[in-house]
Order: structure tokens, then C-alpha cells, then sequence
């Protein structure tokens, strides 16, 4: 019953994958914030995070995205999100996400997009 | 229904009490009839709202208690968060754009701008240190 | 941890909200760090005193409100049912066993006995009309 | 997020099956009443009541199988119970039920205790 909440990571060519399962609120988001942490600590600042089995997300899991953006950014790298379920995906629209995070169908079609556009242009 | 269903929630002033809360919301919103879609909203805003409380009113200490009060009848469904803690004056906070706070780099103050959006009425109620409320109405759509 | 625990949740007087009371039930004995099979007995307890204050204390009556203390710390888990219905004596409660239940075609007579099974104390505190009282307790094992 | 009950019906010689599906307390506990009451009416008097799918029973639940028992076994035929998960089983154990009722490990083993014992002998 504890509500589950995990970040698995994997690669792809120069493109860290970090895949959300379960629920991201002010209870869990301290791990994700952790996971991207360490991937800035390793120089890894091209991540995807690719919230298919993403249940639920609050402002804290979002403000996670937010404290992070600019210093990847300024690096040269970027975080691109991909395959939300229409219910998180909400969630990012109403706060305008999309205007500053390039947000994908899915994890080839965001590998592609680094390709065509490290940065996202905002 | 003929009359109104009452709903009172008190927990502890923890993070990981926010899934509990949002199941007793979830159970609620579902049975005052409202869809998926609404029940995702409701669910969202309340815990935006217990988790300010436990952040922000409480600044984290653990001992306090988060109060949770909902009521429907066929056209409404009225929830109201309560807390004992230090209270805070709404309309003083500044709502920044998403581009300003990603500049900031700052990880949170989208909370209050999200209860704002998911509600049709949103009203805060302060007593410093006595009770705090804020208050929060989603109306029924009726098909 | 250092302090106890303590949560409460009021509901109306209907069946439909005992799947809200077994959620809440669930989701404290979990933090309280029962297992599977120590937390399926708890949901069951508390849903069987919740179903008999609907049934009996309330006879069926919606509008009244059922409440469910819990607290917990590191050795116990103590909760507690309470009604404004219409009380009873335990104690005149004759245990049919069950093949007089069956012989009579009884569909009920087992919830008191499972209550009492499932958990380590059971306490009624009885003021019919006024406040009705179950007292639960289950003991955590230490591993 | 309504719990969700149901009861499915479906023949295999002479019987029939009941499958349960979801939470059986109070508040659904009439809904499987009326199943059996049907089945009562239609003289159809040997059943078997799958709980393979069955999640959660509480006393109302099981207070529908003390309730019918006598009649069906007057009129020649029974209740006979399978499938039970461990959470489930557990509640027919502290009970007694065992004693009073066939309780078999799936549908086939229940539809061959049928043609050995139409009738527990208690
Ligand atoms: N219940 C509350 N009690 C005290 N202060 C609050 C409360 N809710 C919000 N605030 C204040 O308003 C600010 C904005 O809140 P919000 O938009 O939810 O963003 P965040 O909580 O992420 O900072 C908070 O940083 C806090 O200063
Ligand atoms: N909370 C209560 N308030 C009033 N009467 C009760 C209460 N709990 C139990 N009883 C009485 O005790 C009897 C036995 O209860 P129980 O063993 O749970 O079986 P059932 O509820 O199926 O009848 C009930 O029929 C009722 O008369």
C-alpha cells in the first residue's frame, strides 16, 4: 500500500534514459530530484525522462524539472520528457510546460529529437 | 441523494500521508458522481493543498495535523483543508511564470497556480497559529 | 519514530464508504508496519464494527456519521469505532456456532466473532444514543 | 474507484457456476444474494461458486453461503466453493467453514467432487 514510486535508468547511444514508475508527489519527488542529481554529477546532461508508467504527478515532481532545466541548459544538454499518459499530461498543460520542455510521443521519437535539436529553442 | 454527505479526514503532518489522502478524495469525488477527468483534478488540488499545508504551515514539523472536510450533495462538492500552523497571506504570494522560475531555479511555486486552475472556487480563510482554511468548490456538471 | 501517530476519518452511516474505511484502515497499518497478512485482518475488523454500526447501532439510518480513530506507535495499533446509534450488550450476544446458523438460515451472526479472532483486544464502551464505543487492538511483532 | 463486484454465471452439465469478481461485504453482499436466489428459483440446485477472481470477502459475504445452504441440500443439491486465494481462504478457515462446506482447489476438482458426493455429508 505504500504508494510505489521508482526512477530506472538506462542509455541510449549518449542520451541517459531515466524511465518514472508510480506516483511523484512532495512524498516521492526528493528520489527523482536525487537521480537527476546524480546524473549532472556524472556530466550526463542529456536525459530523457519517459513517464509511461508515470500513475500520477504533482507540482513537486514538476518543480523537479523546473530546478534543473537552466543549469542543463547552460551545459549544453537538455531534459526531454516523453509518453504521458493523458492524466499527467494534463498536468504539464495547464502549467505550460510545453512552451519550455520539448515532451515527446515516445523514448525513439525523443532520441530523434536530440538529434535534430539538442536544445530546445525557447 | 436528499441530503447533504459529510467526510472528515485528520492525519498526520506527513509527506507520505498525501496517498492516503488522495484515495479518501478519489473515494469521494467518485461517489458525488463526478468523471475521471474531474476526479484527477480534485484529486490534484487537495493534494497540492495538504502538502503546502505540510511544507509551508507546518514548515515540516511532523507532530501537527492535517485536516481534510468534504461534503457533495447533487450539485456541489465543498473541500476544505485545515491547519493550526503559522498561516500566510495569499494574495501577497507572487505568481511567477513558468519561464521566471525556471530561471530562478526554483522548484516550487506552481502549487498555488494549479489549485487555482483545477477549482471552480477557491477562498483561504487565515488565523495565524489558530485555524486555517482554505476552501475549495467543484461544481457538479450536470450531462 | 518518536511521537504517536494518530488519524481519524468520519463518515456517513452507508455501506458504499466501507471500501473509504478499509483504503484508510490499509494505508495505516501499512505505515504501521504490519505485514500482508496482519493488514488483511485489520481491514476486516474494521470493516465488520463499521458494518454493524450501519446495520445495528444506526439500523440502516444514512444520515448518521460512522468514525475511525486509529493511532499507532512502535508497539501497537489501536482503533477505535464509534457511533451516536443506539448501543447494545456484548456480552447478551449469543455465539451460535455455525451449523446452528446454518440450520436456521441465518445469514449473519459471524461478524462479532471474526472481530474478535482477528484482533488481540477487543473493548466495547457502550452509551446507547449518546456514544458507542469498539476498541481494537492489534499488538506489532517485533521481526 | 467504485470497489467493484460482480458475479458472473456460466453451466457445465448440470451446475452451475458462480464466479465471483472483486470486494464482497455488506454493500455487495445482496448483489450476490440475488445470483443465488435466481438460480434457487430456476431449480437449479447444484452450484459452484469460483472465488479464483474473488479479492476480498468480509461476514456479509460469507452469510449468504450459510443462508441458502440448508434449503439447496433439502432440495438435493449444494454449495460446493473453490479457487480461494490465501487472503480469502483464511476467513472460511477462522469460521470453520471447511466443516460445513466442499471447498475444492479449482473448477474441474469441484465438478468431480459433484459427481463423487452430490451432497457434503456434515
Ligand atoms: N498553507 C500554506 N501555509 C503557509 N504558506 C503557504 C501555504 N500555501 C502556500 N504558501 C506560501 O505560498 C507560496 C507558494 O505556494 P505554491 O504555489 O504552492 O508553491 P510551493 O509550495 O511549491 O512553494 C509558498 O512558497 C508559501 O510561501
Ligand atoms: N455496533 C452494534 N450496535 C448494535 N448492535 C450490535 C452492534 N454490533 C453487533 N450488534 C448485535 O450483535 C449481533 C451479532 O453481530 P455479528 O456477530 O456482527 O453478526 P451480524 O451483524 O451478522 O448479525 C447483531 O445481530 C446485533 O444484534
Amino acid at each position: 500500500m505504500a504508494n510505489p514510486f521508482s526512477v530506472t535508468r538506462s542509455t541510449e547511444q549518449n542520451l541517459t534514459i531515466l524511465a518514472l514508475v508510480g506516483f511523484l508527489d512532495a512524498h516521492t519527488a526528493p528520489e527523482f530530484e536525487n537521480a537527476i542529481q546524480q546524473e549532472l554529477d556524472a556530466d550526463n546532461i542529456r536525459l530523457i525522462v519517459d513517464c509511461s508508467k508515470l500513475t500520477y504527478i504533482s507540482s513537486a515532481g514538476l518543480g523537479v524539472f523546473m530546478g534543473f532545466i537552466e543549469e542543463l541548459r547552460e551545459r549544453g544538454g537538455d531534459i526531454k520528457i516523453c509518453a504521458l499518459s493523458p492524466k499527467v499530461e494534463q498536468v504539464f498543460e495547464i502549467l505550460g510546460f510545453p512552451a519550455l520542455y520539448d515532451i515527446l510521443a515516445d523514448v525513439p521519437a525523443t532520441v530523434q529529437r536530440f538529434a535534430d535539436s539538442p536544445i530546445k529553442q525557447v | 441523494m436528499t441530503f447533504e454527505q459529510a467526510f472528515t479526514l485528520n492525519v498526520p503532518s506527513t509527506t507520505q500521508n498525501l496517498a492516503l489522502i488522495r484515495d479518501f478524495v478519489n473515494r469521494i469525488s467518485s461517489q458525488a458522481g463526478f468523471d475521471a477527468d474531474e476526479m484527477a483534478k480534485l484529486e490534484l488540488a487537495v493534494d497540492e493543498a495538504c502538502a503546502n499545508v505540510i511544507e509551508h504551515a507546518y514548515e515540516g514539523e511532523e507532530g501537527k495535523q492535517v485536516m481534510v472536510n468534504a461534503s457533495f450533495d447533487d450539485e456541489v462538492l465543498r473541500i476544505t483543508v485545515v491547519d493550526t500552523g503559522k498561516g500566510f497571506d495569499p494574495s501577497g504570494v507572487h505568481q511567477a511564470n513558468l519561464r521566471e522560475l525556471a530561471e530562478k531555479r526554483r522548484t516550487g511555486g506552481l502549487g498555488m497556480r494549479l489549485i487555482q486552475s483545477l477549482m471552480d472556487e477557491v477562498h483561504y480563510e487565515i488565523g495565524p497559529g489558530n485555524k486555517n482554511e482554505l476552501q475549495m468548490v467543484k461544481r457538479l456538471r450536470k450531462p
